[in-house]
């Protein structure tokens, strides 16, 4: 077990780090959907079935496709009006991942976890119980956020008519 | 073996059990840890074997229909009737040669139809070809197939977008478009099935479907109004899903030269007409699964058919439907394309959602009360396709024809 | 087979098309249209399914009960009730309502606010369909309220004509004046027994146990609590059916478009009242063994019908507005109905509610059509002659007519005004109802054909007579449907054949021997004869010929029928003592908040106004200076702190990180310690 | 080793590689994409610790659900964010976006 998902977790964490790190931005956006991927298969090692195909639908077949669109839409043009970024700032970036790094890496492998036994599955009639009863609630409200969310990026990417004037 | 017994249930019959009966043959003689793997490995065979073949004769039926439709023979040189012309043109394909423009994006230009072959395929897993005939059984089989099915967009913008060139390019925008457009009422015209089949379960929603009313009338989804409503949805999303004529925008000949296959070539070219295919193939299985009873007979006495055959049958009649519409129906423009997805199908099918609700909330009215479920039923599918139909035509008319006024 | 928990779907489908009509934009002037029209076919055919449902157990309450709210140790029920009574009703209701429906697409079909229209039906049917199924007085009473601002809402339909707009406010606010009653007879109902309920398993309202309670409740003066409950939810009823003295809101309100006077005032809104006593029998009859209550609360209810009865049926003499005739004759029918509820026969007042139904909105159709074909003309005076211009309508409103006044045997009308007479004759307590009841038939026969002869016979003496002709299939074909149910409504409660009787007691009724009734059918025949015959000799003889030629009846009796056209002074009457009371008191009320109230709260502003000129000088020389000094040095700091605003998002993001991970480390130090 | 210290590694990895997406690189629409990745790590902890935890109910497998829709409607306010700022620097690197400074 311990082998599988730690063989799951480079294939998961190469395309991250690689995403990261490439300078095309097409290739970078692809690299993260390939690591999404990874996660999705890691979500369906680990047990949670319905996690990793929602995760997998979302984030493959949703938002990588509003990345790439936005990267179609945003290419940059022939004068960039700024001076290229400084290698001080990302020293500093790298510097304040380090620390993170180094904290967030000692606080795991110094504590003793339990070794519980894996908690049996939970039917997918379960959740959708769940769902439906006590966080009935939360349901609707991001349902609610969602609907808002969209009519408000519809609302910000859509480009203003000349009629309304504007600073655009 | 119990070959001796005579059929107690139609599950029972022997051809019925054939394709288990050899399965187990076939893995009857391996140690008991091998087993599994190989009858998977036997599934993924079976699979690709048979959605090969299929492949291979429906380009034949598609050229063949198309070419009686325009009045003309179709290819008819190869073998009796043209039947070895699939087999002529993979050769062709196969040996042709392998052109990648130097500006492209190697990697990408390479992986793209790879992918896509690859991301057309893993979908039919799940999908119950005959009774107990499905290579993996999971809970959530139906959200899997959508969820593999998403990704396909991204091989075809990979493709566009690592050709480096102009009319590839705009294809992937197009495609992106189109997709996420069709993406929405996809689902949504999904969503009242698992409702009223209570499951996410491919073969507890074609389970869900057995039986008949008054021993004539088939439970299949598609006979009921709401049912009816979300399989046209279903069914329109899925050819502008699977770029079929007459939602072929991406790959738009008269427009943008062929699109995104553009700069592809042999072999790589034939795995692109291989994908739309398989595409099409998996997205008509789902289709029958969902909507058309999968498996179930329409009759109870054609029964002894076997389950296979009937969902065969079907799923041929839905590719052929593929076909024909492609010979009939003129390409949309981009903006009539999105309109009728936002506009009409996307609030045609959040209705229809509320409709099968509310099917699924009546399930117990019996007598009079189940004619007055239908009648409500009904009529949340006509009102709102008359009303939406009527805001998505206005503005267009009969064109009115001025001539000089003497 | 419809279960109790699901009938509040039939009133739901006309209120989901009301909200949905209500949210569309003014220019979908077709989906409310279409969606009321599919809503009350729906509502038909639950109905219907319930109906079939109630009369296979006619005798059970089937109810569905829920807790609305609690507050304290007090829990407000509500509930639906599935019985024949209620069923027969919700599917009369929409049965009319479908045919008012059609009939209004071809008679509004020009107004530009067609969509409101049908918006207000809706509502107005689906409070009356709420009122019909509740099981509760609560929720009949919130279902009652609804249904007069609908009839509000469509009464000033033409709100721009001052006039409709008066008789909106005076319905809304006349029949408010009996709801007050109902209201207080619902407060007392539930502090007597705890429940609105009317049959809760043995614990409602209406069932044996809390009527013996109210009936043993005895107040000074003999009476009980179930009389003065009674008393006060009748007067609820009196106002929303028009009862004496009450019934001046109904004539006005035909100011509505003609298929709303149909609708409402004829066939079902004003049968609400009929329908709520009906409902309360139970509770109303608690008090009948007991001989100590001055006065019974069914005897009033006798009384109150009878004198409404007669008053109608005399008003509708001497009107010439068409509409005007069928509203004043609508007023005498409820009367009958009150009568007979108030003689104990509820069965008989339910008949006569149906069949009243049905013959009601058949001639309201039909005035309707002839208005329509008339250009808007509704003065018999200026009709005439249109006999053979609309036959079609013409036979029809003769078949309705037929019904209305109890042309024997065959017609709807007579059976179940024959029932109401001979429940009234075996009254023992009085027999002011018999008589009352008999002359309204002799009036109701002389006042129908009087207008029959007036409209259809003669030469045209108008416009709009002259250029009259039939009006379009969607008109005719409701008037068609309802002639036929006018002539044959009457036949499932013969004295022969007692069918809704024993559906609706739930108790098997034995058929009436023929000799029983027989002499006062033959009585009421030949007064029916003679009242047509006095119409005829008068009017139709030698029908008139100048529009404004005097009335025959004006010329014998000038005074009489200058008392009866001017309404009995109803209405100046009003006017001069509850009006006059209510101007003195607004005088008053005026008085007061001009110079007591009004000189306080000047006075008051006065002082405020002083202090705060005050408090300024104060701020403005000593205070502002010290905060002006202050203020710029803040400033001043500001402006050097700001520096470290660089707009750069990542510089803040990484500080953000550095702090969170160093307060991190300090914690898990602290931790460890 | 135990399954649960590789799912915390992997997330605290991916945790930090999405950090240096936001702290270190100028490009607007990688700095969303890091904060998607910080936003999976933070679930693929919920995940860990539903499944190997010490057995809390199904709040975590719950949560990431939410988790992962309010991500989705992130992602599209955050790209037409994008949009609007390329619309009217004609750029998207984030530096450029320092108007509001003191």
């Amino acid at each position: 077990m311990t082998l599988l998902l730690a063989v799951l977790a480079l294939v998961c964490l190469v395309p991250a780090v690689a995403a990261v790190l490439v300078r095309n931005l097409i290739h970078s956006a692809l690299l993260f959907v390939l690591a999404w991927l990874g996660l999705a298969v890691f979500y369906l090692a680990v047990g949670a079935e319905f996690i990793a195909f929602a995760h997998a639908l979302v984030y493959v077949g949703g938002v990588s496709m509003v990345v790439l669109f936005a990267v179609l839409l945003t290419r940059p043009g022939r004068v960039d009006p700024l001076p290229p970024p400084s290698t001080q700032r990302a020293i500093g970036g790298v510097a304040a991942v380090a620390l993170v790094a180094s904290m967030l890496g000692s606080s795991i492998f110094w504590t003793r976890l339990p070794s519980m036994e894996p908690i049996p599955m939970v039917s997918l009639r379960r959740l959708g119980e769940l769902l439906a009863g006590p966080y009935l609630v939360a349901l609707l409200l991001v349902g609610l956020i969602l609907t808002v969310a969209l009519i408000g990026g519809l609302l910000l990417a859509a480009p203003r008519r000349p009629s309304e004037g504007g600073d655009a | 073996m119990i070959l001796a017994a005579a059929p107690a249930s139609p599950a029972d019959a022997w051809l019925e059990r054939a394709p288990v009966l050899l399965r187990d043959a076939l893995t009857g003689w391996l140690p008991d840890a091998l087993r599994p793997w190989v009858a998977a490995l036997l599934s993924i065979a079976t699979i690709l074997g048979v959605f090969g073949l299929l492949f291979a004769y429906m380009t034949l039926a598609e050229r063949k229909i198309l070419g009686r439709i325009q009045n003309r023979p179709g290819p008819n040189r190869t073998g009796p009737f043209g039947l070895l012309q699939p087999f002529a043109d993979a050769i062709k394909a196969l040996t042709k040669e392998d052109i990648v423009p130097r500006a492209a994006d190697q990697v990408l230009h390479f992986l793209a139809p790879v992918v896509l072959v690859a991301l057309s395929l893993i979908g039919l897993a799940v999908i119950p070809f005959g009774r107990n005939l499905v290579a993996v059984e999971m809970e959530a089989s139906v959200l899997y197939f959508f969820a593999a099915g998403a990704a396909t967009e991204l091989a075809i913008f990979m493709a566009g977008w690592a050709s480096r060139n102009k009319y590839s390019l705009l294809a992937a925008m197009r495609a992106l478009a189109q997709l996420i457009s069709y993406e929405v009422p996809l689902l949504l015209s999904v969503v009242p099935v698992i409702v009223v089949a209570g499951s996410l379960s491919t073969t507890d929603i074609v389970a869900a479907q057995g039986g008949w009313a008054a021993g004539l009338w088939p439970h299949w989804h598609a006979l009921t109004p709401w049912g009816f409503s979300a399989f046209a949805v279903f069914m329109v999303a899925a050819l502008a899903e699977s770029n079929r004529s007459p939602f072929d925008l991406p790959e738009a000949e008269s427009e943008l030269i062929a699109g995104h296959l553009t700069e592809y070539s042999g072999f790589k070219y034939a795995l692109f007409f291989m994908a739309e295919y398989l595409g099409m193939a998996a997205l008509s299985a789902m289709a029958v699964t969902l909507f058309l009873g999968g498996w179930q007979a329409p009759l109870a006495v054609l029964e002894f058919i076997p389950s296979y055959a009937w969902f065969g049958v079907k799923l041929l009649l839905l590719l052929l439907g593929f076909i024909w519409i492609r010979a009939t129906f003129p390409r949309l423009r981009i903006d009539q394309l999105t309109r009728l997805s936002w506009k009409f199908l996307v609030p045609l099918a959040l209705v229809n959602l509320i409709n099968g609700g509310v099917w699924a909330a009546t399930a117990d009215w019996t007598g009079a009360a189940a004619v007055v479920r239908w009648f409500i039923s009904a009529l949340g599918v006509v009102v709102p396709f008359i009303f939406l139909a009527r805001s998505l035509s206005a503005g267009y008319g009969p064109r009115t024809y001025r001539y000089a006024s003497p | 087979m419809l279960p109790a928990s699901q009938l509040w779907l039939i009133p739901a489908l006309p209120l989901v098309a009301a909200a949905i009509g209500a949210a569309a934009p003014r220019t979908a002037r077709r989906l409310p249209v279409f969606l009321a029209l599919a809503a009350i076919t729906g509502s038909l055919l639950l109905s219907v399914v319930a109906l079939v449902g109630a009369l296979a157990a006619p005798a059970a309450k089937l109810t569905a009960n829920f807790t609305w709210f609690v507050a304290g140790s007090t829990a407000v029920r509500l509930g639906w009730l599935l019985d024949p009574l209620g069923a027969l009703m919700s599917v009369m209701v929409c049965a009319v309502s479908v045919l008012v429906f059609i009939f209004s697409i071809a008679y509004l079909r020009a107004d530009p606010r067609l969509g409101r229209f049908f918006t207000c039906l809706s509502l107005f049917v689906a409070a009356m369909l709420g009122l019909l199924v509740a099981n509760s007085l609560l929720l009949l009473l919130l279902c009652w309220e609804l249904v007069g601002l609908a009839s509000y809402l469509l009464i000033g339909f033409w709100f721009d004509r001052p006039s409709a707009a008066a008789a909106a406010k005076k319905a809304f606010v006349i029949t408010r004046l009996g709801d007050l009653g109902f209201l207080l007879g619902l407060l007392w109902l539930f502090q007597a027994t705890g429940s609105s309920l009317f049959y809760d398993g043995g614990a409602g309202v209406l069932e044996a146990g809390a009527l013996e309670r109210l009936a043993a409740t005895v107040l000074p003066g003999g009476w009980t609590a179930a009389t003065g409950i009674g008393l006060l939810l009748f007067a609820g009823a009196v106002g929303k059916s028009g009862q004496f003295p009450l019934h001046v809101w109904l004539p006005d309100a035909m100011e509505g478009p003609t298929p709303v006077s149909a609708l409402i005032h004829a066939a079902t809104m004003v049968a609400a009242g009929v329908f709520l006593v009906a409902r309360v029998f139970p509770l109303m009859a608690a008090d009948q063994g007991l001989a100590a209550v001055p006065v019974h609360a069914l005897t009033a209810v006798a009384v109150v019908g009878s004198i409404t009865a007669l008053l109608g049926a005399v008003l509708a003499v001497a009107q010439t507005d068409m509409k005007r005739v069928l509203a004043y004759s609508t007023v005498s029918q409820l009367g009958y109905m009150m009568l007979a509820v108030g003689v104990g026969a509820w069965v008989a007042a339910v008949f006569h509610l149906i069949t009243h139904a049905c013959f009601k909105a058949l001639l309201f159709l039909g005035s309707g059509s002839v208005i329509h074909a008339a250009h808007h003309e509704q003065d018999s005076r200026r009709l005439g002659g249109l006999a053979g211009r609309m036959r079609f309508t013409y036979v029809t409103f003769l078949l309705g007519t037929g019904a209305l006044v109890g042309l024997p045997l065959v017609f709807s009308g007579f059976w179940s005004k024959e029932a109401i007479l001979h429940a009234a004759e075996l009254w023992p307590v009085s027999h002011l109802p018999f008589v009352a009841g008999l002359t309204g038939v002799v009036l109701t026969a002389f006042y129908m054909t009087r207008l029959v002869c007036e409209t259809f016979l003669g030469r045209p003496r108008g416009e709009g007579a002259e250029h009259a002709h039939e009006s379009p299939r969607v008109m005719t074909l409701p008037l068609a449907v309802l002639a036929v149910a006018s002539v044959a409504a009457g036949w499932i409660g013969t004295p022969a054949w007692p069918w809704l009787q024993s559906r609706l007691t739930g108790a098997p009724v034995a058929a009436q021997a023929w000799s029983d009734g027989l002499g006062l059918m033959l009585f009421s025949t030949v007064l029916v004869g003679v009242g047509i015959a006095a119409g005829w000799w008068m009017y139709g003889r030698r029908p008139r010929v100048d529009a404004r030629a005097l009335d025959p009846l004006a010329q014998r009796w000038p005074r009489v029928f200058a008392a009866l056209a001017a309404r009995l002074w109803f209405d100046e009457l009003y006017a001069a003592t509850l009006g006059r009371l209510l101007r003195g008191a607004a005088a008053l009320a005026a008085w007061l908040e001009r110079w007591v109230w009004g000189g306080v709260v000047g006075l008051t502003g006065r002082v405020a106004e002083t202090t705060g000129e005050v408090n300024r000088a104060i701020d403005e020389d000593g205070l502002n200076t010290g905060f002006d000094r202050a203020s710029d040095g803040l400033r001043r700091t500001a402006q050097q702190y700001s520096r470290a605003q660089t707009g750069d998002v990542q510089g803040y993001l990484r500080a953000v990180v550095v702090g969170l991970a160093v307060l991190a480390l300090l914690l898990i130090w602290g931790g460890v310690r | 080793m135990s399954p649960l210290h590789v799912c915390l590694a992997l997330s605290a990895a991916l945790f930090c590689t999405g950090l240096v997406a936001v702290l270190v690189r100028g490009n607007a629409i990688l700095v969303l994409l890091g904060v998607e990745l910080m936003l999976n790590a933070a679930n693929l902890n919920f995940i860990a610790f539903w499944r190997f935890g010490p057995g809390g109910g199904e709040v975590g497998l719950v949560f990431v659900l939410f988790s992962i829709a309010v991500a989705a409607a992130e992602a599209a306010v955050g790209m037409a964010l994008v949009i609007a700022v390329h619309r009217h620097l004609r750029t998207i690197r984030v530096a450029a976006a320092n108007r509001l400074k003191g």
